[in-house]
């Protein structure tokens, strides 16, 4: 539906790309990926040089690549996390003290221009955000619908957990009521191209899906409290620990990280 | 959530230990509030399915300035109550950082700053209604505010925080907040408009939804719809 | 076969009025009860007030005024858990009724909220999913279901719990006839296996077809009940509920056979028709006027 | 009647294959058109495709690879507007299509997207709601309606916009008997006004008595097309797609009915059977061993 948007992964395409396809990553337990994730992020965070950066960057586009997963619509969801990059190190690649790079631009403020420094400092915010965004796509995009609903459960407090399971269920359902709804609109001649001139058929589709929200889940009540419930859905499906193999991939990813970070970064220890 | 999230890897190490810290510390509050009253299946379902539904609005494109998304987190307070709000605004952030949107490590800071907004959205709502003002321009405004503020609590923290990997002087990366929070503002009144004309239609077709309809009085309840 | 009135009922509920937080009386003056080992069809028009009755037989919803009692227990705040075990309710909407990531964990849903131990109830509920033939879905989630499949794993999670009521509102809305036929085979085998069956349906074939008693509904209130018989051929009963005779009937009727066996389904229709045809197929054949 | 295929299309569509966001293939290699004054109903089993078909007409859904012709116009990006404004669309769940605060508001809404003035929007609203006879609910907000009150009201907001075409998603959805009979009724009376109609419905009595044509879908194409007659007659391809014929089929084949004017509707099943009983009576007269 051309109405949703192509720069947010759609997640009926995500659970697709995990129930229907198979990779090596597919195969990889569910524990083991969002572990790595978790490294990646302690890795780009204290990570400072653009090498290092880069190369974690281009070792997770291989990764999603040999799970088999879609470089186009990769391109295309970037817009959103690189308007983050651009909101916040946009500004900074002109600030940053350092030596500028080419000619000036004259402003009302004065002269401004990008630095070497600010340019650096833009590629490195990039590759942090890229690293951590492609990895959890392939991550989310190689497991198993309930797998991930399992991890949700274990590692959320209830009532947390309770409220997540529900939401990822009805995630679904909620996405198709707000396509329904922008359907129904269209097949009547609104147009939807313009914001301002049709906010109020814009309201409407949004009244109209959190109303729908609310009295679905006034129907969920009902439904649960039919069968007993006490304010506890358990899942008793189960993903496995991982193998041994699996953990010390873990633990060596984590040992690098953090070794890393003593020696290059902090120069706690050195060698 | 109209509007701009912190990208992973933004902050320094100590900084995303600090926010985890006081976004943990918040939701515990929220939890502990929640799980003291009671945990009653309509407030997990309508909490549930709000999150859905915040989450799935986030998949429609609003042709402002080439395109924004948005979870109208501000609605979002005003019809399911700040306790609810803020789980709602947690759990829509972990989806989001799924889908790589947001970012794993600054799940706290984005919390909090998405909670804010609909715990300051909420509160605002209620006593403009209390002051006897009209539906939309109390949506409206409550809606801008909690955004605005919510914005506003971001260029704080990213201050506070400093950026990874920059040696800008706080006071000039202040200016270059700043610049970051205004256009948030931006968006905010835009999405504080929405939320106004949002509201003003669910008030025309489930008055009882927005408090219109006689809704007890007096018990302090945490989830703002009579469900 | 009719059910066995002379028994205790399973379900007796009584409710002077239950009105709608909107002020809407959804119901009033109901008496309304569930024998053992029969099927109760509810039909009636839209908003004639069906879920709102069937929504009472297990505690859902509260008369404003009345009693629900549930195998001899009457039914108060603390103890509507009976209620909701004895009495099984599968929702018109299938896609709310499913709650968990998978389907064989949202047919545990329920025995998980009644502390049975993980593995009794996983085999409990592999026996539930196969009872509705349903098995080979264990894995599967709820969002990828076809309509008929995602009605069967709601039977199943109600069954699971082994209620002795099961209620089902519009079990056949939106399925096409092969899975209608599925569904109603099942309950068919529900029945059998000693189970009461209360459903409402706008199909009065399959209202029909299945009941052993119609309870006519209009206006918030049961009008009057009988055996498929007696209900569907009172048409000023029906016209008053604004509703249509079966289609059987509607044929007898209509080419005037005025006959003893009033047929109420098609194949008592067809039955009847075929020892007239077959009678006529020799009468014609004396007559020598006719080639078949 | 039979639509007028010798007139050119007024909808032309050509769809090699429309594949959904998630990879499913909702429809592929059909060839699809609506003649002037026909009424045309699509049945199938459900997940056949029948609403994916149903959507390409109006351009809703666009086929990865093909084409739809409008009134002789080939429809791209820029001119969806004019495949909109001449095939009326209503959906099957009456609850998202109904977006404004009134009943007169939501018929109201096309119009103002059509730029048309004000005064003359509201008489041709209250015009459409009157065609449908749902004048009265004008005041009502749509979200407290009937199921068949939506209907009706999801009716006239797309017969205000006067097009040649309308599609209708399971028409008779959740309706009771008399409300399915409005609509059917209401469904009647627009092809007599000479708009085409293109329907999808599970009642198959009811596709059997409204359409001049039938398509079968299965698996996401069309794999047959006829008169009714031809169609429910052939009872190897109604099988292939899950599909059982109407009652008064089944009943005229059950009672071994071997005759020419094989009826497809009850009432030509029972025009047919009286004259058999009057001719029978006739003859048990004669007979004598038979009193009526
Ligand atoms: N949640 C509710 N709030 C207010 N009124 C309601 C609610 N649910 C039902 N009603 C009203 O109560 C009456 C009985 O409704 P009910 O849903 O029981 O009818 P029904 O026989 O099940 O109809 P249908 O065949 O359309 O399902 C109707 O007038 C309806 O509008
Ligand atoms: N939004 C969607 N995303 C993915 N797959 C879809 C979507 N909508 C329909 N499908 C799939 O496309 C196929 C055709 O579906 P469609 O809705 O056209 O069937 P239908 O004939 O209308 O069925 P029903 O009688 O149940 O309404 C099915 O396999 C269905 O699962
Ligand atoms: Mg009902
Ligand atoms: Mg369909």
């Amino acid at each position: 539906m051309t109405t949703l948007s192509n720069h947010v992964p759609d997640p009926r395409l995500i659970t697709a790309y995990a129930e229907h396809r198979d990779s090596p990553l597919h195969r990889v337990n569910p524990w083991t990926k969002f572990s790595i994730v978790g490294a990646l992020v302690l890795a780009v965070t204290v990570a400072d040089a653009l090498v290092i950066l880069a190369g974690l960057y281009a070792a997770t586009l291989v990764a999603y690549g040999i799970a088999g997963l879609p470089y186009r619509r990769l391109g295309l969801w970037y817009t959103l996390p690189l308007l983050f990059i651009v909101s916040v190190a946009g500004p900074l690649a002109f600030l940053e003290p350092g030596t500028s790079i080419g000619g000036a631009i004259g402003t009302p403020l004065g002269e401004l221009s990008v630095t070497w420094e600010g340019a650096i400092l833009f590629a490195e915010l990039s590759c942090r955000s890229l690293t951590v965004v492609t990895f959890t796509l392939t991550a989310t995009m190689t497991t198993r619908y309930a797998d991930i609903a399992y991890l949700l459960g274990r590692m959320l407090p209830n009532p947390i957990d309770q409220v997540a399971l529900l939401t990822y269920r009805f995630t679904f359902v909620m996405v198709e009521t707000l396509e329904d709804l922008v359907k129904a609109v269209l097949a009547r001649g609104a147009t939807l191209s313009e914001f301002w001139a049709n906010r109020r058929t814009y309201a409407r589709i949004l009244g109209m899906t959190l109303l729908t929200a609310i009295e679905r889940s006034e129907r969920l009540v009902k439904s649960m409290e039919a069968r007993g419930y006490d304010g506890d859905i358990t899942l008793y499906g189960d993903v496995p620990r991982p193998s041994l193999r699996g953990l010390a991939g873990v633990a060596l990813c984590y040992v690098a990280v953090v070794g890393y970070a003593l020696v290059a970064v902090y120069g706690v220890v050195s060698l | 959530m109209a509007h701009i999230h912190l990208g992973e890897g933004s902050f320094p190490l100590w900084a995303l230990v600090l926010w985890t810290l006081v976004g943990v510390g918040l939701i515990g509050v929220v939890t502990y509030r929640v799980r003291k009253g009671g945990i009653k299946t309509h407030q997990i379902a309508l909490a549930g399915i709000g999150a859905a539904a915040s989450f799935a609005i986030f998949q429609l494109n609003l042709p402002v300035w080439g395109g924004i998304h948005m979870n109208l987190t501000g609605l979002v307070g005003i019809l399911a109550g700040p306790a609810l709000g803020a789980l709602i605004a947690l759990v829509v952030n972990i989806f989001s950082a799924a889908l790589g949107h947001g970012a794993v490590g600054l799940l706290g800071a984005n919390t909090l700053v998405n909670a804010t907004e609909a715990v300051v959205a909420y509160y605002i709502f209620k006593t403009l209604m209390r002051m006897d003002w009209d539906i939309f321009p109390a949506s409206a405004s409550a809606a801008t505010i909690g955004l605005s503020a919510g914005a506003v609590l971001m260029g704080a923290i990213i201050v506070i925080s400093g950026v990874n990997g920059s040696a800008l002087p706080r006071a000039d990366l202040t200016i270059a907040v700043a610049g970051l929070v205004g256009l948030n503002l931006g968006v905010a009144v835009i999405e504080g408009i929405l939320t106004g004309f949002v509201v003003q239609f669910l008030a025309s077709v489930r008055p009882d939804l927005v408090g219109l309809g006689d809704r007890q009085q007096g018990e302090e309840d945490l989830s703002g719809v009579t469900a | 076969m009719k059910g066995n009135e002379t028994a205790d009922p399973l379900v007796d509920l009584h409710c002077e009025a239950h009105t709608y937080p909107d002020g809407t009386v959804g119901m009033h003056d109901v008496d309304f009860q569930v024998y053992p080992d029969e099927v109760v069809a509810l039909i009636g028009g839209n908003g004639a007030g069906k879920s709102t009755l069937m929504e009472h037989l297990n505690a859902t919803l509260v008369p404003d005024e009345g009693e629900l009692v549930v195998d001899g227990t009457p039914i108060n705040e603390d103890n509507k858990s009976h209620a909701r075990k004895e009495v099984g309710f599968v929702f018109q909407d299938a896609d709310t009724q499913l709650v968990a990531p998978t389907v064989l964990d949202d047919v545990l849903f329920g025995l998980q909220n009644y502390g049975v131990p993980a593995d009794e109830a996983k085999e409990r509920a592999r026996e539930a999913l196969a009872t509705v033939d349903a098995g080979y879905l264990e894995d599967r989630i709820p969002h990828y279901l076809s309509g008929g499949e995602k009605r069967l794993v709601g039977l199943a999670g109600v069954l699971v719990l082994e209620p002795s009521v099961i209620v089902l509102d519009e079990p056949l809305a939106g399925l096409d006839p092969n899975r209608s036929r599925l569904v109603a085979d099942r309950i068919e085998q529900i029945h059998e296996e000693g189970i009461s069956v209360v459903l409402s349906t706008h199909d009065i074939d399959f209202a029909a077809d299945v009941a052993d008693r119609i309870c006519v509904m209009s206006e918030g209130n049961v009008i009057d009940e009988g055996t498929p018989r007696e209900v569907f051929y009172d048409l000023e009963l029906l016209a008053e509920a604004n509703l249509h005779p079966p289609s059987a009937v509607r044929v007898a009727r209509d080419i005037g056979l005025d006959i003893e066996t009033q047929p109420v389904t098609e194949a008592e229709l067809v039955e009847l028709l075929s020892e007239d045809e077959s009678e006529r197929t020799a009468t014609s054949q004396v007559d020598g006027h006719r080639t078949d």
